[in-house]
């Protein structure tokens, strides 16, 4: 099997770029620190030698950056995709945001990647870590090296990744995988069997930290309203900053709510939480009902697929069935 | 600001008995935008409608708000009054302070309290409420009916005789449907033919309807009163105006060997045929996958014989595009495939064959020319096994056939079993059954007839096996009633095939955005209310596309579809309800969640071109609410996650401060 | 100077809390919050808050007063709180000096009372730091992390924390809970803090970002800087999210908002980013219709337009704040590093 | 603790569907069917026509019930509005549930034009539901509090 390297795919994207296939290019953008990689948008040759990342810090989902980047011109735009990127892709075409045509994806495989937050408990102010099959080798400024297990670094989403499999591309490099049965729903399982008064508190104390930056909103590749309900004063939701618990609790019910069947679970609304809200535990809970309720429904899976929520059949579980379940040692 | 006027009604003492009327009607003096508030005997009254009309010329009103009973009795009323005065019937509201609060509370004080808050929920709306205007849309005078069976004739016949053209399209060389290929009728025993055919010829002459036999609908546009319609006409490679019928060709041509439809493969026709004696329009048409000139240009039989010159090789396919006001399903039904039913060994014996096949069987026009003869060696059967209810009643879990009764089996099997011991006395005949189901004028009746008069052996149970041994069948059964296992030798095994909807159904219903069931049975507007209406505002249901039925209730259905099609296109213009949903084309996303939740098909997208904040432009998809298409349910204001979809008369914003003025 | 074993930490934190509210760095599983500190709780080892020090001045919302209306008449209710004192245990001198760029927003005429009375009633313990982390570039803008202000300045040690009150409000409060800490008369601290200090400063030296200069910034170059070619590329990823405005120590822009109770009117202040998109949204419309105009005037406020209006003073601290929290990895680093650099991809 | 004269009554809000359940509450009126005053109704054309929005919006300003009412499954006037409804709320109510929110508070029930006296006999059960609850705590805006 071919190895994949950063090398490979920037001589792809130089090919794609030089035969006009593609004009531009949205990849992952080289920083200060190995884990301060940004999404950027590549036009030529040289910038792809001197700053295209790809590595165990291309966490960012480039899904939602088609939708605005895909309007701007009739040229084709070269897009690089980790397994669970393309579930959103895929769930964006769903929803007509952006014209497939206009799009060249190259999926590129994925072992998992490493969570900078998750690091520094381990490492204070680290600068450089490599990566191989023995592990993870931080280097940090003041301490020497530190030697950790991949999996004490990984975050959530990758420790309980869903699927290896790329659902859409137009190439690939390296060989697909499959989904995967992973312990996903484990957490919310925890939270469903504690007592209504624990699940308060737990919530409490998790959303308490909100500081209403909109970073999960803003991140979401399920949300790019043209205009999100909470910045718009006429919905009657609208605030800048939550006033208090209850409009934290607003914030966080409404938009699972609106992603509710179509989030793809991609784990980018926790990534970017600077307060470490576990967020992914609010739209797992929906997908596990959804899954228990209605069947198993993967969002992103197939484009075109009837979501859960714009669906029904005569025999739908009802309501007062529904929240009956997990916590009988209430 | 609005300025806002409130009514409250004593209703006698039905209201005042437990409210304070006239504490209310000072309550909410305070209220934002009122500027004027009254309370009066009987606001419905002449007198109390004129209080109202006075005070909006008066005190210069935008709104009203009448606290009363409830808006279902009342609404109407207040809302004639408003406009008589002037003012938008839209901007009243209604708080319903007897059903919902003096006849169900007992206490004066909580009465009056609960009383209050309603007004101010009903003030706080009204502030919001913005006057609306029904849309108006023109009305094509003409119906399209999708069928040409029994149901799409009687439909066609009654909408004509209303004075509106109507077209009936239909696949079939000829129209007519499963009624045509029918021997008697039952409960009367008449003849099909003897009493379809002459509507069939009437159609033909009514001048008002036109035939598009031979064709399909490929697409529909447009909305209630307003469809663009395309319809393919296959060439049939005879000119239709200018073929005599005179049936030369069909003799003449060397192509002999193919299955003949219409007698369902009992006996052949040719390339050039004609289906029936009495087909309308009567012409003949050439099966494209059998004629040899057609396939290699060897032969020209049938031209050489056309004495009228009516044979075009070169014949093309035709598209034409018509408007239509209404529309009309009537797809009608089939027999089920009895592929899964092998346990009767349907694909292994002649003999054993479909109701629908009896029919032809037992019919003069048929391939035996009615005389019932065993297909496979045309001798006279001694012994005849019904079986029925296959493939209907079937049990989910079995994966085949159907759960649902097709309704019409109990009484033709009756309906043959009694013919043939009436024409047959010496023939044994057996039904096997699960239930006898006879709900009908004179179908009981008919039925012990059946059983009484003409000794036909009814027996409670299913049919196991059928196997072919000997040249006889060996049907195996169980009798239920007597608890044992049956052996009958018989001649002849009938089975009752369920009956499901037409394969064309399907496609045609996600092109008139018509919602259908689980079997593909389209479904009702509403399924006591409006049962000859699709939920898609214009498109109306007519016989056994809607579900299984006999001969009269389809006639009467086709009717009733016809009676709602004639009220439709005898209006000029449509006033559509004006609480429709409405899209802000600058909040949506064109994510296409609205459209996938209406349940009318209402909501369309366009491509449209947006000024960016930088100044330079983009496309963007964006969705459409057709006014006349939308009924107001406002199912896509909660899937648009942007809240750029928002319903007339009940905007978010509406309700929100309703519930704000709840809870204050 | 004075000393305070840590083992006798809660004691004097319990002192401090006998006489106002008191907030301490905690670990939570945000990480590192100021938190009020209650008995038990253990002081974050943490560098750095994950929220800054500017909260308690300039809290994210605030109640400013209150309307209440009956029939046609209006009641105003006051509602002002923040006559209380409290002391913030453990600001970082990267936070400290935030506070200077607060107070000449929000000191100047007409002063805004609010702030100023927080400013009034909070005494400030601020803590050296021992071990930057790999973000921090306090340096660029001449703060010394082994030299924070603050009302108290306190070095930390392996064994105690030594202090030194710096104002008169620092002393005031060192004076009553003298009885817990005592003057560390004739003690090691001279020497241990200035061991502290030496290390510290060698430290700063070895940080990535520690020859990133300010030289090319200031007031004068709002020509200079507004139309290069760098702002959109480094605009281009910006989810133009709040997260870098919300944890940056010196952002101070906010919206004043009235929220109707149903019960009455309550109007509030609370922050605001100058990243959104609705940022001082008027009938007319926003002033700065893209992302890249709205990126580009949060960082030439930093660097620009703040230095212009204050006599040269940046207003940035190099806390690094948004270096590890912004979801896209962009930050001032990088466009420090890549204005005038005369190219789109320069980095 | 306080000691207040009046017994504590909960304030809830009922949607009503307008063509099964809110005549369902008139022929509860017209047939004398009592039941707490607490209960305030608001018309909306189906139960598909409430927003998640709207519930929390009850609770924020104080309600400490919200019931949905509609047609029966299968009798939606517009066909399927209320099978949409029961999707939605079946996720919402159990999403609050898993928020500690105490899930009494929330119901849908299915109540006919013909059924007054489920209606009646609906209201009286959940009210005395709610009113056993006590106060919402849990998802209460102290700004809104009287």
């Amino acid at each position: 099997m071919q190895e994949i390297t950063r090398d490979t795919l920037i001589s792809r994207a130089k090919e794609l770029l030089a035969s006009g296939e593609v004009d531009r290019v949205y990849g992952w953008k080289r920083g200060e620190f190995c884990y301060d990689v940004t999404p950027a948008l590549f036009t030529d040759a040289e910038s792809l030698e001197k700053d295209f990342e790809w590595g165990d810090f291309c966490g960012a989902n480039l899904s939602k950056y088609l939708v605005e980047e895909t309007r701007k011109s009739e040229g084709k735009i070269l897009v690089f995709m980790k397994p669970c990127d393309t579930y959103s892709f895929n769930q964006l075409l769903t929803e007509h945001r952006f014209d497939r045509e206009k799009v060249y994806v190259i999926g590129t495989p994925c072992a998992g990647m490493l969570d900078p937050k998750r690091i520094r408990d381990h490492a204070e102010s680290f600068t450089s870590v490599v990566s191989d099959e023995n592990g993870v080798t931080v280097s940090t400024l003041f301490d020497g090296d530190v030697k950790l297990d991949r999996s004490e670094v990984m975050p959530d989403r990758c420790l309980n990744c869903k699927s290896k499999k790329h659902v859409a591309y137009d190439e690939l490099f390296g060989e697909d995988g499959g989904t995967i049965a992973s312990g996903r729903f484990d957490e919310v399982e925890k939270i469903e069997k504690m007592t209504p008064d624990e699940r308060f508190e737990f919530w409490r104390g998790e959303l308490s930290r909100c500081i209403r930056c909109n970073a999960c909103r803003d991140v979401c590749p399920a949300c790019t309203c043209e205009k999100c309900v909470f910045d718009n004063p006429n919905s009657g939701v609208e605030n800048k900053a939550a006033e208090n618990s209850f409009e934290e609790q607003m914030f966080h019910i409404i938009r699972a709510f609106h992603v509710a069947g179509r989030c793809t679970d991609c784990g980018e609304c926790s990534r970017v939480c600077p307060q470490q809200i576990p967020l992914h535990l609010l739209n797992r809970k929906f997908i596990k009902d959804i899954d228990g309720f209605y069947g198993e429904y993967q969002a992103g899976a197939e484009v075109g697929s009837r979501a859960p929520l714009v669906d029904y059949t005569t025999e739908d579980i009802e309501p007062s069935d529904a929240v009956k379940g997990g916590d009988e040692n209430a | 600001m609005q300025r806002i006027g409130v009514f409250v009604c004593h209703c006698g003492t039905n209201i005042a008995g437990t409210v304070d009327v006239a504490a209310v009607s000072e309550a909410l003096k305070n209220e934002p935008g009122v500027v004027y508030s009254t309370n009066y005997q009987y606001m419905c009254s002449q007198a109390g409608q004129d209080i109202i009309k006075n005070a909006i010329a008066e005190h210069g009103l935008t709104g009203i708000v009448v606290c009363s009973c409830s808006p279902r009795m009342h609404e109407a009323t207040f809302r004639k009054t408003a406009a008589a005065a002037g003012l938008n019937s839209y901007m009243v509201e209604i708080a319903n302070i007897r059903e919902q609060c003096s006849w169900v509370h007992k206490d004066m004080k909580t009465g009056t309290e609960k009383a209050i808050i309603l007004g101010k929920a009903a003030v706080a709306k009204v502030n919001l409420n913005a006057p609306l205007t029904p849309g108006e849309s023109p009305v094509t005078k003409r119906a399209l009916v999708i069928g040409g069976g029994i149901a799409g004739i009687q439909t066609a016949l009654d909408i004509a005789d209303a004075g509106f053209p109507v077209d009936i399209v239909e696949t079939k060389p000829t129209i007519g449907g499963k009624m045509a290929q029918l021997d008697k009728t039952f409960p009367t025993l008449d003849c099909a033919a003897c009493i379809l055919t002459p509507k069939m010829v009437d159609v033909a002459q009514n001048d008002k309807i036109r035939i598009f036999s031979y064709s399909e609908v490929t697409d529909v546009k447009g909305f209630v009163g307003n469809f663009d319609v395309t319809i393919k006409r296959r060439a049939r490679y005879v000119k239709e105006d200018v073929c005599t019928g005179c049936g030369a060709c069909t003799e003449k041509c060397p192509q002999k060997k193919i299955p003949n439809e219409f007698n369902l493969g009992m006996d052949n026709r040719r390339a050039i045929y004609i289906p029936f004696a009495q087909a309308v329009p009567k012409v003949a048409t050439i099966d494209l996958d059998h004629c040899n000139m057609l396939k290699n240009g060897k032969c020209g039989v049938c031209a050489k014989v056309c004495a009228a010159g009516a044979i075009d090789y070169n014949a093309k396919d035709e598209y034409i595009e018509e408007k239509y006001g209404a529309i009309v399903a009537a797809t009608g039904f089939n027999p089920i495939s009895m592929d899964k039913f092998d346990e009767f060994a349907y694909s292994q014996s002649k003999d054993v064959i479909t109701s629908l096949e009896f029919e032809r069987l037992t019919n003069a026009a048929g391939p035996t020319g009615g005389k019932l003869l065993r297909p496979s060696d045309g001798e006279h059967p001694r012994t005849i096994v019904f079986v029925q209810c296959v493939g209907s009643r079937c049990d989910s879990c079995a994966q085949k056939g159907k759960e649902y009764c097709s309704k019409i089996c109990c009484m033709y099997t009756a309906k043959h079993a009694m013919l043939t011991r009436d024409k047959y006395p010496d023939t044994d005949v057996y039904v096997f059954y699960i239930d006898v189901r006879t709900p009908g004028k004179n179908f009981d009746e008919f039925y012990r007839r059946a059983v009484e008069e003409y000794g036909v052996h009814y027996i409670k149970g299913m049919v196991g096996k059928v196997s072919p041994e000997g040249g006889k069948l060996m049907v195996q059964a169980s009798d239920l009633i007597d608890n044992k296992q049956l052996r009958i030798e018989a001649d002849l095994v009938v089975l009752a095939a369920a009956i499901e909807p037409d394969r064309s159904a399907r496609p045609l219903a996600t092109m008139l955005t018509a919602s259908m069931d689980t079997n593909d049975f389209f479904t009702e507007a509403h399924p006591k209310l409006r049962p000859v209406e699709s939920p898609t505002a214009g498109v109306f249901l007519s016989g056994t596309c809607q579900g299984p039925k006999d001969i009269p209730e389809t006639v009467a259905q086709a009717g009733a579809a016809a009676s709602k099609v004639i009220g439709l296109l005898a209006k000029d213009k449509l006033m559509g309800n004006p609480c429709v949903a409405h899209s802000d084309e600058n909040m949506c996303n064109g994510c296409s969640t609205c459209e996938n939740v209406c349940p009318y098909g209402a909501i369309t997208y366009e491509e449209k071109e947006f000024r960016m904040p930088d100044r330079t432009t983009r496309i963007r998809r964006v969705a459409r609410v057709n006014e006349a298409v939308c009924q107001g349910c406002g199912c896509c204001t909660v899937a648009c996650m942007s809240g750029a979809m928002n319903l007339k008369g009940f905007k978010n914003e509406q309700i929100l401060a309703e519930v704000d003025a709840i809870c204050r | 100077m004075r000393k305070i074993t840590l083992d006798r930490l809660d004691e004097f934190f319990a002192a401090v809390a006998g006489k106002l509210k008191l907030y301490i760095p905690v670990d939570t599983a945000g990480g590192a919050q100021f938190q009020q500190w209650r008995a038990g709780a253990k002081m974050s080892d943490a560098l750095n808050t994950t929220r800054s020090a500017k909260d308690f001045f300039f809290p994210q919302t605030e109640n400013l007063m209150e309307f209440k209306t009956e029939g046609k008449k209006i009641e105003i209710i006051d509602v002002r709180r923040e006559n209380e004192d409290f002391a913030i245990f453990g600001v970082r001198a990267c936070d400290v000096r935030s506070f200077d760029v607060l107070d000449r927003a929000f000191l100047s005429e007409p002063a805004d009372t609010y702030y100023q009375n927080r400013r009034e009633h909070g005494v400030i313990f601020s803590l050296a730091c021992s071990k930057p982390a790999e973000t921090c570039f306090c340096g660029t803008f001449g703060i010394d992390p082994a030299n924070p202000k603050g009302d108290i300045v306190c070095y930390k040690t392996d064994d105690a924390i030594y202090m030194e009150a710096k104002t008169e409000k620092g002393a005031n409060l060192m004076d009553s809970v003298s009885d817990i800490v005592a003057e560390d008369e004739g003690g090691d601290g001279e020497s241990a803090v200035n061991a502290q200090k030496e290390i510290i400063s060698e430290r700063m030296k070895k940080l990535p970002l520690a020859s990133l200069s300010t030289d090319k910034f200031g007031g004068d170059k709002t020509a200079k800087f507004f139309d290069d070619p760098a702002w959109k590329s480094l605009s281009e990823s910006c989810l133009g999210c709040g997260t870098c405005t919300f944890v940056c120590p010196t952002c101070q822009c906010y919206d004043i908002k009235d929220f109707n109770a149903g019960n009455g009117i309550k109007r509030f202040r609370c922050w605001d980013s100058c990243m959104y998109s609705e940022f001082t949204k008027m009938s007319a419309g926003q002033p700065r219709l893209t992302q890249l105009e709205r990126f580009r005037q949060r960082f030439m406020h930093k660097l620009v337009y703040y230095p212009a209006n204050n006599d040269g003073m940046f207003s940035c601290v190099g806390c690094g704040r948004c270096l590890s929290k912004c979801p896209i990895q962009m930050n001032i680093v990088k466009v420090m590093k890549n204005l005038g650099e005369g190219g789109e991809n320069n980095g | 603790m306080s000691i207040s004269k009046e017994p504590y009554r909960p304030l809830i809000v009922a949607f009503c569907c307008n063509w099964c359940s809110y005549a369902g509450a008139d022929l509860a009126g017209n047939n004398r069917l009592a039941y707490p005053a607490d209960v305030k109704i608001i018309r909306v054309p189906c139960s598909c026509r409430v927003n998640p929005t709207f519930i929390l919006r009850a609770f924020q300003r104080g309600a400490d019930g919200v019931i949905l009412c509609g047609c029966h499954p299968g009798d939606c006037h517009y066909t399927s509005g209320n099978y949409y409804t029961r999707r939605r709320m079946a996720l919402l109510f159990s999403m609050l549930d898993y928020l500690g929110i105490e899930r009494e508070r929330t119901r849908v029930e299915w109540v006919s034009a013909a059924e007054g006296a489920k209606f009646a006999a609906t209201m009286n059960d959940f009210c005395e539901t709610v009113a056993s609850l006590g106060e919402n705590k849990r998802l209460e805006d102290l700004r809104c509090k009287k």
